[in-house]
């Protein structure tokens, strides 16, 4: 084990605080510069039910959740099997359970692994009379178990406990100092260092809190949506948030209202956006081909879950991606941008708002239930890098306003576009087809024209504005990954590991969905000699791909229909799979070489 | 602002109504220009905002902002103009079965924010741009061409719906009466908070021209015996048979969105300073 | 049909509940299991539909036909099955939030079709499945995940609407009186046309477990001076405040769609014979 | 001019019965065995605007609407223009209008064009008191002018007027031999031969109608639906009819209500369905996805319209073909067909309800405007030949209701289906995703599985069901023409034209969308030297050709935002620029010469 890379988890009952122990460990790590990912499952069971935290800890910014467990830590067993399938501890790991909770005799969990009992519960009840604190022992157990510096923890936790009075910040301290000193009594305590040359400022952060962030930079004024899972969170946050910011927040009755009345604010003259996720995203397919032919700027944050239908709300997929590009009845032009990662996310939030009020569009931003709601640790963003994107909305000059002409057929696509309050730029705003001053028609020869002229604005941008698009790894790659949205993190792990190795290998991604920025795809495809596409759908990229660019011949695929991110294992087998470059004993149980 | 002095014709747009000769939709865009100009009303500062139908066709024909957007979300639209611009005079309309059937959702929701906009609803009792189906207001004897053989539901009694949503302010006109329809959306526009004008607006196609007669044959003015700011009486109104009661029939002052989303703002103002970069530091470890 | 002897537990599935312990929603649930063991009804011929919620995930729970639908839908699809299998007893079962908010637009033009199927509504005022938003019952001091500065909307009143809409059955009650609610289910389910059930099932998560105590005290029965064929009782009931009345608030006797449907069926037979060969001959020339 | 291919067109306002004039010429020349198309067009105006009725008329079966017209007659000017840009007079042809209203000064219809006064307002009025009658005194002296039988306008006129009196009836039918009388006298009277060989039974009917026809057949007996222009036609079918054939018909509060009751009887048992165009379509996307995840069969019929949102309502476009095939959040298998003509949409229908009842899946029925409204005269269809077609659902065996597994995993990815009523068949359906039982799970390989079994279905379809598609002329074609829906019939009328000029042409048009009957079109295309793509969108077929095969690198596309359905010129001169094979001159600006 690297002391760079360590992969833990801790599962129990909702009630247990298995998800806020992971949210402390997290925070203490960052307090003295180590970075961490923290992925939070839990069963079907509303409240109360499973809970799994997953945290890997690295002196290094972490890509992925994880493949392999270091180490365990099981409150109960019960709840623990309810995510059989999910987690897998390492050949030669550590599980470390409540000595109250007896394993099941048949229990087999893998190769050489120490099974160790703790007093987890009675430690904390002789010390503070409840069981309360026991997620905070446990915590502490870990901090002493792998060395982790304890300034961290102190600091976390009073920002976490500190509000709720003296009694409760001590009984968690008394209980981390006891489950530290208990992890240095046994003998699988390890001296790891985790020593930080620099500290460097990080963000702490999920990606629903990012695009957040990223929207509210970008000038954010209205947000109307409706709950859903696992988008929700964005929305929270705009209620709490917005008022602050003179912004307007509306809890809708529905998507399609949150949508349309997005829109409303938008013909109003605000920048407007909504977040949902799949479901929600349906039910706004037809409001979005409104703001495509009213030509009004809107942002929707889509937030993928499992599908169809209402499919598995709690788990990630990359399975709206078609909808997102090719969804909706009529010729619709529509922009669709997908983040890598949280710290991407910011940037692709406030690109979105730049490029729907400059094309006067609706831009889509796909992320997912596994990049939104996973807590990450990034390096500190200088948000003022993107103060040239934070624009305002082209009012119509002087000139414009004589005779106006909200829809002017001009060369770019792009017309001067008015709003209530601005004296002689009153039009009618509409989903019916149109001339150039807004009037109906039915005509054929206008209705190519205005057809051309919202298409148009997609070749504009795509011309005019920087190129979305990730590039990774070896310039002279002999094998290419061509992945999209928080599969990034993974595949990049892949990729640097690989190239240790000396693999020619790299990776794509484009942020830019659509249009797609085909002439750096086509020529990276074209590079490389072998070709790995990998999504979490059913061949929805491949099959955009195929629509968009050539693709050799021999192009594979991954694929899963969604509800786990991938592992860089199951990467490095596709890889290998297809080329038989390397073998299966070069590939790791665990820890991965990062570059 | 310039002082204006605007004139009904002022607020006429230059595109010509597609209606069928005799709409009565006609009225309805007449009384508006006059109820416009009566109100002084800055082109720039207006917007009629409506969902799809025949009646929907109207923000075309006034020369202030319009948006004739997607069937049945004139309502969310509108909220939307509203909050985002709350200077401006948003006007919503809405057809039977824009505002009834598939906008039917939006209705109470609409009622119980309390926004400040004044929703006219065109009530033709048919889906007059479809060419003639049965709307939610469409009576039993009505024949469409989706009721061969009669109908096997009841109307929709749209004052009903907004007097147990709580609208705050209600009534009604008919757009044969001009005059009536002129201070009907008058009063709607100065009501503050959310108004609803259920406005009888005859479908000479696909209901007939003897509507005029008829519903002017049943039209009574509401007198000085009713209360409008009694639910009871109100609803009493919106139960009559063989008589339709024009006028303000239900009227209440309630805090509007606005002012309950302000007092919302400065206890957030207490909660933070609405400056990102303090913001930024709740994310912010500098080790 | 052979003669079956059905108990209570003989409704119950093998799927094990997801609701937090102590959910009130495990209370409808023991109560529906009573209701269709009184009634005998076989599990074949009962059909649950449901939208998306907590209180929607209740037809997996009962060994009856069962469809978990979309957020919002419980009322169409449960329409659907009733009027394509007139047979089966349908209850449709829906959250506050799917039935107030996004399935608002189906409850008037259910309760205008009066199709003879029964609607629960499971109301806890709270979003429960997406932990805790406000919904469109929330009352002004409870606090939720979207109202960190209070509400800014007045709740809905489940009661008026029904009333408003014209349904032909309205009752309350609360799924902490078990015994109650079976009475509520099985008239419901008895009234021919549509039966509204507005059934107060609190969330012990996001509302807390005080709102049981909290309803017993201000729940009171409708006592025999509640007249449930009037409008305007059933009205001032839906107005109380300070108390929280138990029972049937309203009932009427109207024709029912299938009756109005089976009638149109006979102008239908008398108009054309239902022989596909003949309607084919009104498309065909045979020169 | 050949006698069998004759194109007219009668222009007036809404109240003059230029539709019905259209309708009963229709009638007559059916009556005497001759083939027709008849395309209705209004202006904006809801009612007493400008109508357009363009009538072809041929001795053959007519596929397209017709280029240029042989004459026209005008009953105002004022309404001509409105259609500007939409009507062509052919060189040399003739233009009859009502001397009552004077053309402009300024008048240009074309080259060598006869622009003739004709007194028909005047002579009825003469003839009747009023010109209520005028219309049909038009219609008179068209039967006149090109000598059509009169027989059949008799009867034509008795079916339409019988029932409003002997009076009417008398006044139109002396309306109509005044109007033929008129016509004998003007010089431009013609001796066309009429005469049919053999006189077979046809059928009068829309695409609407048609499609109507088959669901009827196909056993349909549940229509929730809403209106929406120019789907209502189905819808009001429905209304009609259904009653009859003890089927419920409901108009729903909108077309979420539409689809997800329609879903609901199909649950119970009943063959269900909904009719709509784009916007509805849209609506329907989230509720499609429960189709699809809860197995329960569906079929939608979407005519469409130009889009996005409102677009034009009232005129034609392919444009929601991406939606259909793409669109909706999730991994989301439906089925999508395609009619050709009204002939083909009767089984079309039929295959529909077959396919979903049998797969247990959505399936999407594609018209448009110029199919569902245009009237058409087709060979009478033996209905007897579908019966194969109308199947039961496969209700589960005994043996399946021992401990029922709803989505048991099969092979063919079919689970036996249950329904209300069914002892021991009980279960719950879901569009959460779920085990075999239906109980629900978010568990990853549990949902990977489902996955596929849905996504097999399409699999199992394609290789065992007919191969619809649809292929003609040349086997040896070196030119190949690849387009779908409506535009088969005048694509089919450039492939009789040309190969009668020894061109080696051939078309080819999948009537199965999705699954996409790949290996027959990539023999197609590989087949032919020069391949020309053809379809009323944004590149939307030609994107999902993309998606779906490979195309050869030369492809060229025909396309069009739509609004108004293709001609042969266009075809001709597309081909003509691709190849320069034949020469402007070849392509005659009118009547085609056809196999
Ligand atoms: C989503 C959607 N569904 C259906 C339609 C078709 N449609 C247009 S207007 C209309 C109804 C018109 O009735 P109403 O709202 O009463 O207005 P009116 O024409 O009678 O004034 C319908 C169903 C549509 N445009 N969009
Ligand atoms: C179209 C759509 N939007 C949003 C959601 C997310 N969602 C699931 S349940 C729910 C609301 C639950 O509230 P309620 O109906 O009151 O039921 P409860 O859980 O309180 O019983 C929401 C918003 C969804 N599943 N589908
Ligand atoms: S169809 Fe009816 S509502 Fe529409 S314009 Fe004509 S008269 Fe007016
Ligand atoms: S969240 Fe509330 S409504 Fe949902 S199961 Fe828990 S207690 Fe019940
Ligand atoms: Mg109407
Ligand atoms: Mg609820």
């Amino acid at each position: 084990m690297k002391p760079q890379d360590l992969v833990l988890a801790i599962v129990g009952s909702g009630g247990e605080g298995v998800a806020s122990a992971g949210e402390v460990l997290v925070q203490a790590a960052a307090n003295e510069g180590i970075y961490s990912m923290l992925v939070r499952s839990y069963g079907p069971q509303i409240r109360g039910g499973e809970t799994l935290a997953q945290i890997r800890l690295s002196k290094k910014q972490v890509r992925s959740q994880g493949d392999y467990l270091d180490a365990l830590f099981v409150l109960s067993w019960a709840n623990f099997f309810r995510f059989s399938g999910e987690i897998f501890v390492k050949d030669g790991g550590m599980v470390f359970y409540d000595e109250e909770d007896t394993p099941p005799e048949n229990l087999n969990l893998g190769k050489d692994i120490q099974i160790i009992p703790v007093p987890f519960a009675r430690a904390t009840k002789e010390l503070t009379g409840d069981t309360r604190s026991k997620n905070i022992l446990a915590l502490g157990f870990i901090s002493g178990l792998f060395n982790l510096p304890d300034g961290g923890f102190n600091q976390a936790i009073r920002d976490r406990f500190g509000k709720k009075g003296e009694d409760v910040l001590e009984s968690n301290f008394n209980a981390f100092r006891r489950g530290r000193e208990m992890a240095l009594a046994v003998p699988q305590h390890m001296e790891l260092d985790w020593q930080v040359d620099e500290k460097k400022p990080v963000l702490i952060l999920t990606g629903n809190d990012a695009v957040s962030l990223g929207s509210l930079y970008a000038g954010v004024k209205f947000f109307s949506g409706y709950p859903i899972t696992p988008a929700s969170e964005i929305m929270e946050w705009m209620a709490r948030e917005l008022p602050k910011f003179d912004g307007v927040f509306v809890q809708t009755e529905d998507e399609i209202a949150a949508v349309t009345m997005a829109i409303g604010a938008s013909f109003a003259g605000a920048k407007a956006m909504t977040a949902t996720s799949g479901p929600g995203l349906s039910l706004m397919t037809e409001a979005i081909g409104l703001s495509t032919m009213a030509e009004l700027p809107l942002v929707i944050v889509n937030v993928q879950r499992g599908g169809p239908s209402t499919g598995i709300p709690t788990k990630t997929s990359q399975s709206d991606l078609l909808h997102a590009v090719y969804g909706g009845h009529g010729n619709l032009p529509r922009v669709v941008l997908a983040p890598l990662d949280s710290q991407d996310a910011i940037e692709i939030a406030i690109r979105a708002f730049y490029l729907a009020e400059k094309y006067q569009v609706p831009v889509i931003v796909l992320t997912d239930q596994f990049l939104g709601q996973r807590v990450e640790v990034v390096p500190e963003v200088d948000f003022s890098q993107f103060d040239p994107l934070v624009i305002q909305r082209q009012w119509p000059a002087e000139a414009d306003l004589q005779d106006y002409k909200r829809f002017r057929l001009t060369e770019d696509g792009i017309s001067p576009i008015s709003a209530p309050g601005i004296a002689n730029g009153m039009y009618t705003a509409a989903g019916i087809e149109h001339d150039e001053k807004g009037k109906p028609t039915s005509n054929a020869e206008l209705h190519e024209k205005m057809t051309a002229k919202r298409q148009r604005k997609l070749d504009t941008l795509l011309s005019n504005e920087d190129n979305l698009i990730w590039e990774y790894g070896d310039r002279h790659a002999k094998i290419g990954i061509l992945t999209w949205g928080s599969n990034a993190g993974v595949v990049r792990e892949v990729v640097d590991h690989l190239r240790l190795k000396e693999v020619r290998i790299a990776a794509m991604a484009p942020r830019q969905l659509m249009p797609l920025p085909t002439e750096t795809i086509q020529a990276f495809v074209d590079r490389v000699d072998t070709l790995l596409v990998v999504e979490l759908a059913e061949e929805q990229f491949l099959t955009y791909l195929r629509s968009q660019i050539q693709l050799p011949e021999n192009t594979r695929v991954l694929k899963r229909a969604g509800a786990a991110p991938f592992t860089i294992h199951e990467i490095l087998h596709a890889l290998e799979e297809e080329n038989g470059k390397w073998k299966q004993e070069t590939i790791p149980q665990k820890t991965f070489e990062v570059i | 602002m310039e002082a204006r002095n605007y004139s009904p014709k002022d607020f006429r747009s230059d595109i010509k109504p597609v209606w069928c000769p005799g709409c009565g939709d006609f009225g309805v865009l007449n009384a508006l220009y006059q109820a416009l100009a009566k109100l002084q009303l800055p082109h720039e500062d207006v917007a009629i905002v409506s969902g799809i139908g025949c009646s929907s066709r109207l923000p075309g024909y006034v020369k202030t902002y319009g948006f004739n957007s997607i069937h049945g979300r004139a309502l969310p639209v509108a909220q939307g103009v509203k909050l985002a611009r709350p200077e401006t005079t948003v006007i919503a309309v809405a057809g039977d079965g824009d505002g009834l059937s598939i906008g039917a959702g939006h209705f109470p929701h609409m009622a119980r924010r309390n926004i400040d906009l004044t929703y006219i609803m065109l009530d033709n009792s048919i889906y007059g741009m479809t060419k003639g189906q049965m709307s939610p207001t469409t009576v039993e004897e009505q024949p469409t061409k989706t009721t061969p053989y009669g109908m096997v539901e009841d109307p929709i009694n749209p004052v009903k719906l907004a007097l147990a949503y709580g609208a705050s302010f209600i009534a009604r006109s008919f757009s044969g009466n001009i005059k009536h329809t002129v201070q009907m959306i008058i009063q709607a526009i100065q009501h503050p908070g959310f108004s609803f004008l259920h406005l009888l607006s005859p479908c000479v196609t696909f209901v007939g021209r003897d509507q005029f007669d008829l519903i002017r044959s049943l039209s009574v003015d509401l007198g000085n015996e009713h209360d409008p700011t009694s639910v009871e009486h109100a609803w009493r109104v919106a139960e009559e048979v063989g008589r339709i009661s024009m006028g303000v029939i239900f009227e209440a002052d309630k805090p509007t969105f606005e002012q309950r989303y302000e007092h919302a703002k400065q206890l957030a103002h207490q909660a933070g300073d609405g400056d990102f970069r303090n913001l930024l530091k709740k994310y912010r470890v500098a080790a």
